[in-house]
């Protein structure tokens, strides 16, 4: 055990900060839930690949700088640290990039992943269906194969992005009767296809987060498809676990408002103080940020041991959503009443950075599969209760 | 010792949830969520019409002389159909504080008057918030200088709108210049009605709150009764049903204390603050568990701004920290607790003894 | 609405208080877990009785005084706040007892409640057995008829008080087969009959709290039995809503520890300070305490008024079983490395007070009814969802 | 940049652990709990004559010069085992203590030579608790009088004992004199010895409060897959499937930072206090919790004397105040967090960089 970084990643680790510190925009961008603002991310994630800082663990070759993941996680360190924008191309880079990293041809990944890296083309995921949120196996959108193409018709949901998006990926059931995890295929979609609908879902805050995709005998090529037909879920869930939970909500995406927590605490202490639970509860959330960092640093040292990391994953999903509700949720405490002032508002300053914060904390618990959901894969997987 | 409500005060909160049931529906509260200004105007002439400006005023005045206590029931059915700030700020919190100044206030009468034929919108400007709710609907506002209450017109103040969460809340910073003119009440007078005002207002948010709890998990329980997953409804899930539970118990538990607030504010108990202050403790909490609760049950829907949910939820986030923030609320009964010396027997619930 | 005392029940107060002022004993009795500490008790709950304030709801041709269920509030107020022992007698007193004055003849009343009052006989419950805990329906110690007796054979568990006790009561299956809640007899069953064996079972502090009764052949004669025969479900749930569950854990029960605590507090206020968020655990005690006698007071009210009352037992209990854990684990946090101390050890002033409570308060989630089945209870019977 | 253990280290803590399986199984402990003194001596026995002992001691001494990190996996096993306070006090902090003392002192390498042989018996009386363990037992107390280290001998000496709830712990008060004869070490010298005798104190306990954790949870486990109620294993309800898996998950977001605290204190770094404390906040965290969810799902038979579930969690419930009470623990976090000026950008997690 050697807690320490070594010179070649404290060097990474300046070059990071100073590239961030010359050109991360001074004020804030749009949210990427906007048209204006989504572009706005998108020259931003261009600028990132032009310094080789889209993807930092790809090869070379498709954009990255092969580094390893105590590299991304000293990245990302960074990154948060120095408030730059939100990713706004993550769900293509960080969900379905390992994925066609792992199994896809290699006219594949020449053809997806560069342009991934300098987010050209923008990535929406399509898992979610009407009647398949937490069980995810019960997939009915259809792919039918015909000769050197899949015609897909059904519906999917909750597609993060999808508005904006140039591409979807997402499960579709290409073996006609099949039941739960088979017969399903990994296919990707290009959204301005025909046959493709589109309908906005306004979120919580009123902006157009997610988006319903409707396909209606949309043509997709058989390359398309990541993996084997009818391999989908296993496609899909192979690189479900450990990595993709740690790459999706790295610890420094927490540490960073729980040190905005502790700066906010520390200059309304006067008024903080009033209850005696709050300081309690900042410390708390400055520590469990650092724990969820720890915890990332230690599993990153196994896996690179080769040791296989199982329901970590959902442990980490448990904890992180329950820290990011604790911290914007004390910081609301703090505020009291200018914290529900939105950001148009005269009053608020730093308000509307926390009030943005404690309405996506609430759908923490909820996506990428919903607390109850791992306290069962915890229960049943490590434990070894029964199924039912 | 009698802890419970008279008939007519139960019937009257029945027949008032089944007049808001109507106007106040889902549908209409979507309309002010969305708009600028018209329909609230319907909404607040539809309640006049029913004559509920006029419930607080006192009988000498032409009004229904109602209560604390029955307020506490009424404020619990407007946060059930979380109807907008001004029908509690004026009817209830604004009219307790014009009742309140000095007969020699050459307004009163008028404005009581007023108040009751439904004619006069209030806002009021206490120094616990930097925000005044609706005052640009205000036809007077009633404006807290250190122990002084003012009495200021519109045309005197310059307005800037604040926008909120809640969006149903008109919430704007007013400046305006405290004069000899516009006093209507200082010193200890002052002090005493500005206290009690801050009670009224935060028994009054507890009540919303606590009926905006009720709503929530109704809305939850019928969701959980419609929507399948693996098969079965999700409202069969121990998980689910657990979480529910919860929600009704922060709910139950929260009642009491509510009631208890209400009475002692309307006898002049002299631990008045603390009741009221516990009585908010409790009701924010159970608004704030089923707020959580409710969106965990309700899944990725619960996120969106089409469930009917979002508007029960924002405002019960928006109302915690209205009429004294959450933390000033726990600190006054913590004061109490942890750095008095009175002695905290059981026996002493009800009594002042010595 | 009116929240104060009429001066009869102000007398009523100051009566009880001076009594108790003058009579509780100075000393601790020790715990009547112990047979020294079992009589000792006894012989206060004489003196109690002849006070007539053994079971001040109780008629007075019983031994009580006939007061109504706020003046057992106030005598409940006055006995926790006087520090007075522990009520030995109090399942038969509060739970049997109620369960006679409504479905016993004229002839029980009068054969058994007197000499309950005085604790002349002491009651332990024999409700559960080794495979029917909360799940109580599965009883299957089985009570044959024969004429003018039953004779039962079985065992039943975790019966609290049994090894000193003179009587137990309980449900037994007197109809060959039945199912769940049928066929099920309330038996009375004097503890020194034959074929009665009384094994004690030690509780988590070492005591013999609890004990298994085992039933060879006991004869139990047919004038035993409270209401009809196969009708024991109904005696036994019929009075086994708020009232009970109100008697069994009266607010005073948790404000005396609560002030206790603030007390504990203020004397300790620099230690205890050093963690902010023990102040603000200890307000939300007494807060908690209080709000629990405030929801007693009103539901009182209501049942006076005739109100049916509901599931809002099983809300009660989940409400002072948590309350009680977080009293006392604070306690054990303010006290520190003392507080592990038992009562015979030199440092231990205070200390076991709050060790024997923290200690019972673990129990507190279980016993009555576990939390789980009461939210169960909560969600089915109040909210309407679905059983399964 | 490597947070794992070598092969070795995880190695030697399984052999550890089969060891102690068997020399303390429930049923040895059984006995010791029931016991004065006679059982604790052939345990310790045993585990002196495997060489435990003489862990700690620096090679130089004979020992294996065993360091902070490769204990923080020797804890964990030692409260999986519930092994009384001596083993830990003595071969660990104990064997610290000494080795730091200046090589002026006497007596230090005799002591370490012993302890290499299981032939001596340590106590540790630190300013933090009234309560010295295993006084009575020790064959040499090492006692603190504000800065100074004092060596003292049982014969100089009043051991009071004072019982507790865990039975197999013996803990004392020591009435005694500090003389200069006795003092070893003063002075800045003393207050470090002192400083990192704490944190290695709190820091044994945090890991045999983790190993405890773990062992009520593997009890519970086991437990809900034999009990049936309404027809199933108790283990296939869901709630009691997130009540058991909400403990793992305490107990897997505590090790590393346990291991991190270890690997600050065998390399001094300056935030030591606060590593050690944030590791025993987490561990106290998950035993409180494994204890809590433990005795629920083991219903009735968790209340009792019977099940072996009450020896491990009546020593969490007492460690927890060991070594540092958990307030001081708290309060050192969070006058670090709260009343310092440091930032704690991300990057700062394993830098102290200016």
């Amino acid at each position: 055990m050697e807690l320490t970084f070594s010179k070649e990643q404290q060097n990474f680790r300046l070059e990071v900060r100073e590239w961030l510190a010359a050109n991360v925009p001074k004020q804030k961008l749009p949210t990427y839930d906007t048209k204006e603002g989504f572009e706005l991310h998108r020259q931003w994630e261009k600028k990132l690949f032009d310094a080789t800082l889209s993807m930092v663990m790809w090869p070379t070759k498709y954009g990255g700088r092969g580094c390893d993941l105590i590299d991304w996680l000293i990245f990302e360190e960074e990154y948060y640290g120095a408030g730059a924008p939100g990713r706004v191309n993550q769900n293509g880079q960080l969900l379905l990039g390992s994925t066609i990293m792992e199994f896809g041809t290699a006219e594949q990944k020449a053809r997806f992943l560069p342009k991934m890296a300098s987010s050209e083309d923008m990535w929406a995921q399509a898992w979610s269906e009407p009647n398949a949120g937490s069980d995810m196996a019960n997939i009915s959108s259809k792919a039918e194969l015909h000769g050197d193409h899949y015609i897909i018709n059904g519906q999917k949901t909750w597609s993060t992005r999808a508005i904006y998006a140039d591409w979807a990926f997402g499960l579709f059931r290409s073996e006609a009767g099949s039941k739960r995890h088979h017969g399903l295929s990994f296919l990707l979609v290009p959204l301005d296809a025909e046959g493709v609908t589109i309908r906005p879902i306004k979120a919580l805050d009123g902006e157009d987060a997610f988006a319903e995709i409707f396909f209606d005998n949309v043509k997709v090529p058989v390359e398309n498809r990541i993996g084997d037909d009818g391999q989908g879920w296993h496609v899909a869930m192979a690189t479900a676990g450990f990595e993709r939970g740690l790459l999706l909500r790295s610890p420094a995406r927490f540490q960073q408002p729980a040190r905005r927590l502790v700066k906010l605490y520390r200059d309304n202490k006067a008024v903080a103080d009033r209850d005696a639970s709050i300081g309690a509860a900042v410390a708390k959330c400055w520590s469990d940020a650092e724990a969820y960092a720890l915890s990332a640093y230690n599993t990153v040292g196994r896996v690179n041991n080769g040791e296989k990391i199982g329901a970590e994953s959902s442990l980490n999903k448990i904890f992180w959503s329950e820290l990011d509700l604790l911290i914007f949720q004390t910081a609301m405490d703090i505020l009291g009443a200018t914290g529900q002032l939105l950001r148009s508002a005269e009053l608020a300053k730093e308000q509307a950075y926390w009030l943005d914060g404690f309405l996506f904390a609430q759908a923490g618990p909820i996506y990428a599969g919903t607390n109850e959901i791992q306290r069962n894969i915890v229960a049943e997987r490590v434990l070894g209760l029964p199924k039912k | 010792m009698d802890f419970t409500f008279t008939e007519d005060q139960l019937l009257f909160r029945e027949a008032i949830g089944r007049f808001l049931s109507t106007e106040a529906s889902p549908e209409n509260l979507r309309d002010i969520w969305s708009n600028e200004q018209a329909p609230i105007d319907n909404l607040l002439e539809q309640i006049c019409a029913q004559g509920l400006s006029a419930l607080s005023i006192p009988e000498a005045n032409g009004g229904l002389g109602m209560g604390d206590i029955a307020w506490s029931l009424m404020t619990q059915e407007l946060g059930y159909y979380a109807v907008v700030d001004q029908l509690a700020d004026a009817a209830y919190v604004g009219a307790g504080l014009i009742s309140a100044l000095p007969n020699t206030v050459a307004l009163k009468a008028e404005y009581l008057d007023k108040i009751c034929e439904g004619k006069l919108r209030l806002a009021i400007g206490h120094e616990c918030s930097p925000l005044v709710a609706d005052a640009q609907l205000a036809g007077v506002l009633l404006m807290q200088h250190n122990n002084e209450v003012h009495i200021v017109s519109p045309d005197n103040v310059r307005i800037t709108p604040n926008a909120s969460i809640d969006t149903s809340r008109r919430l704007a910073q007013v400046d305006w210049q405290p004069s000899d003119k516009t006093c209507a009440a200082s010193g200890e007078e002052g002090q005493i009605i500005w206290q009690e005002t801050l009670n009224r207002g935060a028994l009054s948010v507890a009540g919303q709150l606590l009926g905006l709890a009720q709503r929530m998990l109704d809305l939850s329980v019928e969701y959980s009764l419609q929507r399948k997953q693996f098969g079965k409804e999700i409202g069969s899930f121990q998980a689910v049903k657990h979480q529910l539970a919860d929600v009704a118990g922060k709910i139950e538990i929260a009642k009491p204390v509510l009631y208890r607030a209400a009475c002692s504010l309307e006898n002049k108990h002299p631990l008045s603050d603390i009741h009221v202050s516990q009585a908010r403790n409790f009701c924010n909490d159970a608004a704030a568990l089923a707020a959580r609760h409710s969106i965990q049950v309700h899944g990725a829907m619960g996120y969106t701004w089409e469930v009917d949910l979002q508007m029960y939820m924002k405002r019960s986030w928006a109302l915690n920290n209205t009429w004294g923030d959450s933390t000033c609320h726990q600190a006054r009964v913590q004061n109490y607790v942890l750095n008095t010396d009175v002695d905290l027997a059981p026996s002493k619930t009800f009594e002042v003894m010595s």
